[in-house]
């Protein structure tokens, strides 16, 4: 398991495009909304939040765009199946670091220009683990959305995986709104961790059954 | 042990030759339950005191949404035997039954878009059980376009299985979204335990519609799945007797 | 002692039959080639014996659970945005890692370890993705066409060492359509075709 | 050119990951927005079309990704050089593709969007053409950095283009403005038509140098 | 005819010479056959001689600007989610497109033609490749490697193919790690290096 962390971090760190990419178009599009639109201050603080959840979306949506594909298509998932019998842990490891290492630092991104625009309802770490939560579970959808359509064809994993991001935002949306308004924060972000545990548990099982059909 | 019953009992032959002598039986049952149903409900049913004539299109509106999801459902079940047992009967089941689900969605979608212009006085709102049957209308049309994009069928009615699987977490969700989000969406009427906010009168055909449109589906189901199978087992013997 | 078998092994993709009721059996120290026309389905029965694929109909057996089995396919397994070196860093533990050094310096590669692989010529990167073999230690050896691009000196180096892999008792199965100077058993996938 | 067009046009049409990700994920973002928030309708008729705009920005990036990246990798861009000896042709009618089959019709999905939501402010064409307007803007920028950062350690394409697009968008925010206070919107769009009509006709000269600096 | 020549070239990649005053020449008709280690620059050559790399000393100079040269390197050029009809449709216009099916048929790729080429197996791919080559009228024909993968039939077919060419008046470059059956003039990188 350590191993296959080391290995993926060090992957994924030599791509810069896959993580640099979607945490400059992040900072882009929370700089480019202000800019976009006349508002004044008062209104930008009630709306800035929702561009922040849709950016999200799109962002861990291209951070895991590729995720398995070049495994796949280069021969090293093969051989990981050969060493571990299993894509289990090398999934589980693979979307560890990529939440670790994109998904997280864009819930950070957000947060601070969250804050750095004056929107500062509720504290700043509340922000952050409920994006950050979000971004787990996206990350997860997202990758067996990828996993699914390995094949440049399929367009089924995007098609079936992103209307299931939509329970996500609603809860995002609840966890945002009720950090606006100081109410049940904890029941939302409980709500949230169980999911979070259950999916990151769960969906790597089924992500794994995937490619182990894929390489079949 | 339990995987050689569930083999034994799930051989396509035998399904074949099972629904052969249990489909005019269901097609009878359904079609004149039908017919009941929707004569009572559209006929004999008296108006409602605030929707006037408009909410008679409750008799096709909620059987069709509640078999939207029953369908899912049932496709879910198929999915884990396939998944578990690797039954192929299973992957053919789901495979014939999408369509089926498709066509009701968007029956049940259309109903109430059509429906919600005189209550609510738009045809779309997003609100959340709205768009989860949407979803869910998304979703069968992803598993019937599955099978285009693989080559290899066996590998496709895998990969098929898990998507069900995964899908079905939007059911809980169509569900209980009345309950979780304050929406325009009526909440439940009909309630199993006792309690129903709707009158006797309205209900009894809209159970029997209910029914009707039960058997009816497992009939069309029982068609296409039938045929669905001896093309896929086209080079089987039982198959060449059977034709 | 035999690592791995197959008994009547038949492989149908949709409704067409690759191979049908094939046996065989490798031994440790035994070399097995398997030949056959493009599309024949050499690669696939050598993911059969893998486990990657599973087969339609039949049993294989390996020695036991876990035979330490090396692969390369056609596929060359290689990050071609790392140099040469950072592969070999993904490939190998820290133990096996001199090792596959030694073989970087013996496949002529050690001057361009440094130089993205996607720079280096198609043999240069075959004989990279042939370390991952060479450097490991295992029971059998499975390789298909593993001959593909290499000059003359790599072909024999690849040679010698299926020579002292035999000699040292592990198991070699390949597919070629160039012949190995090793002695083989030899399957022709075409004969067993229905 | 027809027949570059034609070649374009069918491979993108297989590849139904590439054009229908982008239109679905617009979809998507169009539709959970207004779910994520709580939100009287008044509001969101203010806000809607920063939305659009933020989603534009980010299926644009999307669509892009991998542009160029696929035909450098299985040698068919060397393939194209040896017919036509230049890319220009090449480059030029690959952009005039995916403008036509993603841009427009995303471009179409917000105007739609934007309607059937109320935001009815202005008329649906003007909305639709200043959309599709900087589409192609943003194609043709994310498509340089695509070509920049052909292979994958390179960071390059994205830390130079992305900044470049942010006049895209002040000027796309103009635009809607000036559409929703009804002025001066001819002379906005004429700019925009003015710059599209410049930067179609440069950005694929200097792609193509850039690719020929690749496969060199 | 000369189709193509080159006087004194060579090419530097960083500080690395790969060749250093190279010459040579191709008249219709002719052979040549291009041999060298791997990584000797084999590759680079054939790019430079189509004018796809620029050499760093030196003169190319051809029959005449607009020669018609088909060519296949070591990448395929095929897209994989398409299927073999499909792709030939992309390298053919309707006019050679029959004799490119004709092609299909003589390498064995008829029944697949439907299959995604991604499905196809490596030699069928590689074949399918060829085709771009086979199946259009050129001046002269440049191929890397084209001989890897292939199976007995293929490259029987292939060196026919270059026989019949060859005595059309076709030039023909090639490289390989095999010897092709045709005659050839022979220049091995290797001995030019520094
Ligand atoms: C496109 C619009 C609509 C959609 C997608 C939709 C969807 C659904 C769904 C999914 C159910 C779930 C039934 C269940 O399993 O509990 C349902 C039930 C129901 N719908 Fe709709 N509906 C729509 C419009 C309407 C409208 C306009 C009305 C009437 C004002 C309406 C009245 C009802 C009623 C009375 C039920 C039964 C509730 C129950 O007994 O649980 N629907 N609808
Ligand atoms: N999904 C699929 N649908 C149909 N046919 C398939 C599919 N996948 C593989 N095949 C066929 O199965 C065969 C697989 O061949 P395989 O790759 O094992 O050949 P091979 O003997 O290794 O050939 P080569 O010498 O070219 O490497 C091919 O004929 C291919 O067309
Ligand atoms: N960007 C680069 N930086 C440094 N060296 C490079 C670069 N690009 C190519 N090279 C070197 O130039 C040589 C190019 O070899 P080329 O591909 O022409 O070899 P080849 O003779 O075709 O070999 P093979 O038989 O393996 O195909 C290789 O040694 C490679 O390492
Ligand atoms: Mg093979
Ligand atoms: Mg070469």
């Amino acid at each position: 398991m350590f191993r296959l962390i080391k290995i993926e971090s060090s992957k994924l760190f030599y791509k810069l495009k896959s993580w640099l990419g979607p945490m400059l178009i992040m900072i882009l599009v929370l700089t480019a909304f202000p800019l976009s639109i006349d508002i004044s201050q008062f209104d930008l603080e009630k709306f800035y939040f929702s561009i922040i959840v849709v950016s999200l979306l799109m962002t861990s949506f291209l951070a895991t765009e590729g995720m398995f594909e070049e495994d796949y298509e280069d021969g090293s998932l093969e051989q990981e199946y050969l060493v571990e019998k299993d894509f289990y842990k090398v999934v589980l490891s693979k979307i560890f670091v990529y939440v670790c290492f994109i998904g997280v630092p864009i819930a950070f991104i957000g947060a601070i220009f969250s804050f750095a625009n004056g929107v500062a309802i509720g504290n700043f770490i509340n922000v952050f683990i409920s994006l950050s939560l979000s971004n787990l579970l996206l990350f997860n959808l997202f990758a067996f959305g990828n996993a699914l359509s390995i094949n440049k064809g399929a367009m089924l994993g995007i098609l079936t995986t992103l209307p299931l991001a939509l329970p996500v935002i609603i809860l995002l949306g609840t966890a945002i709104r009720s950090i606006q308004y100081g109410n049940s924060f904890l029941e939302i972000i409980s709500l949230m961790i169980g999911m979070g545990f259950l999916i990151s548990a769960i969906m790597p099982l089924i992500i794994s059954t995937t490619l182990k059909t894929h390489i079949d | 042990m339990i995987s050689a019953f569930i083999h034994k009992f799930s051989s396509p032959k035998s399904f074949v030759q099972i629904t052969k002598t249990l489909y005019p039986l269901f097609i009878f049952t359904g079609l004149s339950m039908l017919i009941i149903g929707w004569t009572w409900g559209l006929l004999f049913a008296p108006p409602d005191a605030v929707q006037g004539n408009s909410y008679r299109i409750i008799f096709l509106h909620v059987p069709a949404v509640i078999f939207a999801e029953l369908i899912y459902f049932f496709m879910a079940l198929c999915a884990l035997m396939h998944i578990v047992w690797r039954v192929k009967l299973a992957a053919y089941l789901i495979k014939s039954a999408a369509p089926i689900g498709a066509m009701i969605t968007f029956i049940g979608l259309f109903s109430g878009s059509i429906w919600g212009i005189p209550t609510w006085g738009t045809w779309w709102q997003w609100d959340a059980r709205i768009t989860s049957t949407l979803i869910l209308f998304i979703m069968y049309l992803g598993i019937l376009t599955l099978h285009g994009s693989f080559s290899n069928l066996e590998k496709s009615d895998r990969l098929m299985s898990i998507l069900v699987v995964i899908g079905v977490v939007n059911i809980p969700i169509i569900k209980k979204s009345v309950d979780w989000w304050s929406t325009l969406h009526q909440p439940a009427s009909i309630s199993v335990s006792g309690g129903s906010s709707i009158d006797p009168s309205m209900l009894y055909p809209l159970i029997i519609s209910i029914i009707g449109l039960g058997f009816t589906l497992i009939s069309l189901g029982i068609l296409s799945s039938r045929s669905y199978i001896l093309s896929r087992e086209k080079n089987k013997k039982w198959v060449l007797k059977h034709v | 002692m035999k690592l791995i078998s197959a008994q009547n092994i038949s492989y149908r993709i949709n409704e067409k039959m690759l191979f049908h009721n094939l046996s065989l059996e490798v031994c440790s120290g035994e070399g097995l080639h398997i030949k056959g026309r493009n599309g024949s389905g050499k690669s696939t029965l050598l993911k059969i014996l893998l486990g990657i694929t599973s087969v339609s109909k039949g049993l294989i057996e390996y020695k036991n659970q876990d035979l330490k089995i090396s692969y390369l396919g056609h596929k060359n397994a290689i990050k071609n945005y790392l140099t040469p070196a950072q592969n070999l860093q993904l490939f190998f533990d820290d133990l096996s890692l001199t090792n596959a050094f030694k073989w970087l310096e013996k496949l002529d590669l050690y001057q361009v370890q440094d130089e993205l692989t996607a720079n280096l010529s198609f043999g240069q990167q075959k004989k990279l993705a042939l370390i991952r073999v060479l450097a490991q230690s295992s029971e059998l050896i499975v390789l298909d066409e593993p001959f593909v691009g290499l000059d003359k000196a790599a072909s024999e180096l690849l040679n010698s060492f299926f020579h002292q892999k035999l000699s040292e008792g592990t198991g070699l199965i390949l597919t070629s359509h160039i012949q190995p100077s090793v002695e083989c058993q030899v399957i022709e996938l075409d004969k067993t075709n229905v």
